[in-house]
């Protein structure tokens, strides 16, 4: 059972992994967008450190304190990808709204939600070449794992597994919506920034 | 990186400061936050308010038209990034004269859905926005709701801050900016890169004897890498893309903008001028108004857009209509 | 040589032909050369008229101030090159309303000798010439009379043009140019160099994090080449200097300009008057007017100049005044 | 004696070497000024050969043809070293006003004329580092050597040989007038371009 405290430290390690990528996230995102993905994603990082900083006790609310952090990384990376992460955190507080323990099915929700959350939002579909090509097969895996009683790390491989293989299937597609589709067919052949965020950040929350 | 500044982290709010400071007769700012650029009189009572805004970067867009005839507020985002959607909320709170707020911005994606979040807060708070997207960007999209907003927002600006000036209601105004920006097109061409403060590098590379026609306002690659041309024939060219995305015939009236992108001189801004004048006189296209010169940047990128806007009695009326902002006067 | 333009040769002929369409409500020309700006509604009959001139390469400086409030005339030269004498003359002519004829320019060798002739054959057409040089850039030169002229001139332009739109008499009209210019002063900095069209390569050259302070509008070299500082610190120093030159203390009043040379965006040049609308509000000096922007530039050199211009109560009336040109509108 | 035939052929000898001298002069000009003399001036030197097109008969009036030289002159090139040269031009025409025929001592005031024009219209002393420091030696070596009744040839080859020694002594010297004299002490040691373009200009029209 997970409490706000592992809580806490996912957000801690998925804000140190958003300082780490910054300038792989700038140089991917210059390619075919306008090279700032690693900036306010490094913006949003230290807000996440900081947001994190406070103790907090095993029966704090997980909803509450999921909600806020999406507050906070909106007003520190008020970008596309910040918005949609803040989105994803909000969307996640409102799924674990008065829970203090999450079990193994919960956690699928709540990564069900983060990923509606973020459709909703951005109104880009599977195939538009956007963080959801690795984020939408990374949460049909893992709810699948769990459905079917498999231990929670090795849901969490098949996660992590599943959005590698999104991310690089989105590899010859061509972007559809955002910044980058006003490239065209140059971002063929190219790695979507989003897509790469997402694999890293799934294995920085699941390790 | 040559720029003259500080600590690049501070570079949007030392501007913002200075900024206001120069102009303290004219913009305040709300929330206690000087990212919330409003009119000094804000609000006005009874009338419709405008707001707009982006990302830092692009002076005198955004948050340079707010001023009589022009916007009421602007939300300000750093450099190329958009300004969150509690930081527009504020600005609406503020600006809102009790007839409603139209939102006049450029369809980048995080802004749209920052100014999304921001409109259904508003409207819980019992404050009426509608939302009229920027899409003049010929050349990013062949599909016209997907194109980004460029320079022919400040013609958008300029008419619907007009219309509210005069006592529109939040319809008519409304109704304008959509009819002002369903007649404007704009297409744009750089020579070079600009740095972003807290990046430290160029957005991109080009070769120093290239060009690259369609580029975006943020370095965004454009539709063809190629040798520079001659000024004639870039002008030539974005008309002729203009005018095939907006069919322009003899008798008609045009608005013509010629904007520098940071660099590139007025002197070379006005060889272009010339020759989009030239071609379009010679069709028997009326210039009711000329803009040369800087009206929405990528800070020290050298290239230059060409806007074109197709006016009709009332939109070319409110085009003349006075306004006066700390970068756009007119009499 | 990253610019756009069609033949070199025609860089100015095309620049003025296609500003003189695109402001043919405001502007004209004389003797049919394009080189020759007049107001269009020139002779402004019973005023005294202003005129200047200079090289290309510098707008708004020279010919952007020519109109209502502002100067009469302008005789444009090739890209950092006086026009001729001739040019001069023919402006004169065409602006005189019968009250005489005041230049106002800077002062460089070959402006100053061409000038001199048009004065001389304008004299012999019984046509009355009064000369003021501009000579407000402080670091240029020891003795205040060997300096050359620089963006402080626009100030001298806006009270003496101000003044003659009032009525002012040709002495008038000279003594408020000379005690304007009295109380301004200059200092620039660059961090690039420009491009003159003909000559196709950098003016100089410079490393990539150094800066030249005291630099010159047309690449003369400054004071000195050191490594790029922070722009509080560019802004401390152009400050001190030009108030050891003039001084200033608590309850003067003074207008500011930071005024960018071409590449220098609009932001940066707003971090720069923060720290000086600071140090002087400090000291106790009251800001008039600020004027943040590009007001006299070298094409696209990146850098910029401070000027402040110490006020008296009737100085500062005539900056306030009402002007309206294609480069500067005042209400 | 020379007639306005030898004026022409000289002033178009001027105009060609103008030309050539382009490159180095704008080059000069850059390490002290503002790197435009050569510009300046091959426009000045088109003009003189756009000026020399028409044919001249051996009658005509020297004096009215230097002068109207000089208007052609600063029209094509305004610029300080134009409106010296200009202004030179002029009063020589001044000088030789009704002339058909000149002899070597009316040679010797027209270069004299020359120089005290130049002086009064750009008010630079001898010493102040200008085209004076090789112009006002040379002038004074050739009405000297005509006046010792040398031949002309040898007054030519003194007068070049005295701009050379001016040019070369003003290399030490600090820039007094004009952009250059912004430069302050960095002019030290450098060649002062007016200097080098009086030495070729006098080459040029006594070869
Ligand atoms: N509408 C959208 N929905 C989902 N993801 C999107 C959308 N638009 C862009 N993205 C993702 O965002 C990434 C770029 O993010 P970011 O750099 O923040 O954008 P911007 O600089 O345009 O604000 C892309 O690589 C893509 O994966
Ligand atoms: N007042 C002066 N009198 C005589 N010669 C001068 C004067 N000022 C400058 N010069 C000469 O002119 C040369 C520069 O000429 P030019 O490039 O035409 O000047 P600018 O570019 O300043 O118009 C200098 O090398 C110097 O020899
Ligand atoms: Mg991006
Ligand atoms: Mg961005
Ligand atoms: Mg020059
Ligand atoms: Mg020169």
């Amino acid at each position: 059972m997970f409490t706000v405290v592992h809580v806490r430290e996912a957000l801690r390690r998925a804000g140190e992994k958003l300082l780490d990528l910054r300038d792989r996230l700038n140089e991917l995102d210059a390619a075919m967008g306008d090279g700032d993905l690693g900036l306010s994603m490094s913006k949003g990082g230290e807000a996440l450190i900081e947001y994190t900083e406070p103790e907090v006790s095993p029966g704090d609310d997980i909803g509450k304190y999921l909600s806020t952090a999406g507050i906070a990384f909106n007003r520190a990376a008020p970008s596309t990808m910040g918005t949609l992460l803040a989105t994803a955190l909000m969307r996640m507080g409102k799924e674990a709204k008065g829970a203090t323990h999450l079990d193994a099915p919960a956690l699928a929700r709540l990564i069900e939600a983060a990923t509606t959350g973020i459709q909703e939002r951005g109104k880009a579909k599977l195939g538009d070449k956007t963080i959801l090509d690795a984020l939408i097969p990374a949460s049909q895996a893992f709810s699948a794992a769990i459905q079917q009683g498999q231990p929670l790390q090795q849901a969490a491989r098949a996660m992590v597994e599943a959005a590698r293989q999104g991310r690089d299937a989105a590899i010859p597609l061509r972007s559809n919506v955002g910044r980058a589709s006003w490239v065209g067919e140059r971002t063929e052949g190219k790695l979507d920034p989003g897509t790469v965020l997402c694999v890293e950040l799934l294995e920085a929350l699941t390790s | 990186m040559k720029k003259i500044l500080n600590d690049p982290k501070n570079f949007v709010p030392e501007m913002l400061d200075g900024l206001l400071k120069a102009h303290a007769d004219q913009l305040s700012y709300a929330g206690g936050d000087v990212h919330c650029i409003v009119r000094a009189d804000a609000p006005v009572q009874g009338k419709v308010a405008l707001a707009t805004g982006g990302g830092s970067g692009h002076l005198p867009v955004f948050l340079g038209y707010v001023g009589k005839g022009m916007l009421d507020g602007c939300a300000v985002g750093d450099v190329f990034q958009s300004p969150s959607a509690e930081q527009m909320l504020e600005v609406t709170r503020r600006i809102h004269g009790g007839k409603g707020v139209v939102y006049i911005y450029g369809n980048y994606g995080g802004d749209v859905m920052n100014f999304d979040m921001a409109a259904e807060m508003a409207s819980m708070e019992d404050i009426e926005v509608r939302t009229v997207l920027v899409k003049d960007d010929v050349v990013s999209n062949k599909d016209p709701e997907k194109r980004r907003g460029v320079a022919g927002m400040v013609f958008a600006f300029k008419c619907a801050g007009a219309k509210a000036d005069q006592g529109g209601s939040l319809d008519e105004v409304e109704a304008i900016a959509r009819r002002a920006l369903a007649n404007i097109r704009t297409m744009g061409m750089a020579l070079t890169p600009c740095i972003v403060p807290q990046v430290g590098k160029p957005t991109f590379t080009i070769g120093e004897d290239e060009m690259e026609m369609g580029m975006g306002i943020h370095g965004e690659p454009g539709i063809s890498r190629e040798s520079l041309k001659p000024a004639n024939e870039i002008a030539e060219r974005m008309l002729k893309t203009i005018r095939e995305d907006l069919p322009t015939a003899s008798g008609d009236r045009v608005a013509v903008m010629v904007n520098g992108l940071g660099a590139t001189p007025p002197e070379e801004l006005y060889i272009v001028y010339r020759r989009v004048h030239d071609l379009l006189t010679a069709d028997g296209i009326k210039i009711h108004r000329a803009y040369v010169g800087e009206f929405a940047t990528s800070m020290e990128m050298a290239g230059c857009s060409l806007t074109l806007f197709k006016l009709d009695d009332e939109l070319a009326a409110l085009l003349d209509y006075p306004a006066r902002t700390p970068f756009f006067v007119q009499v």
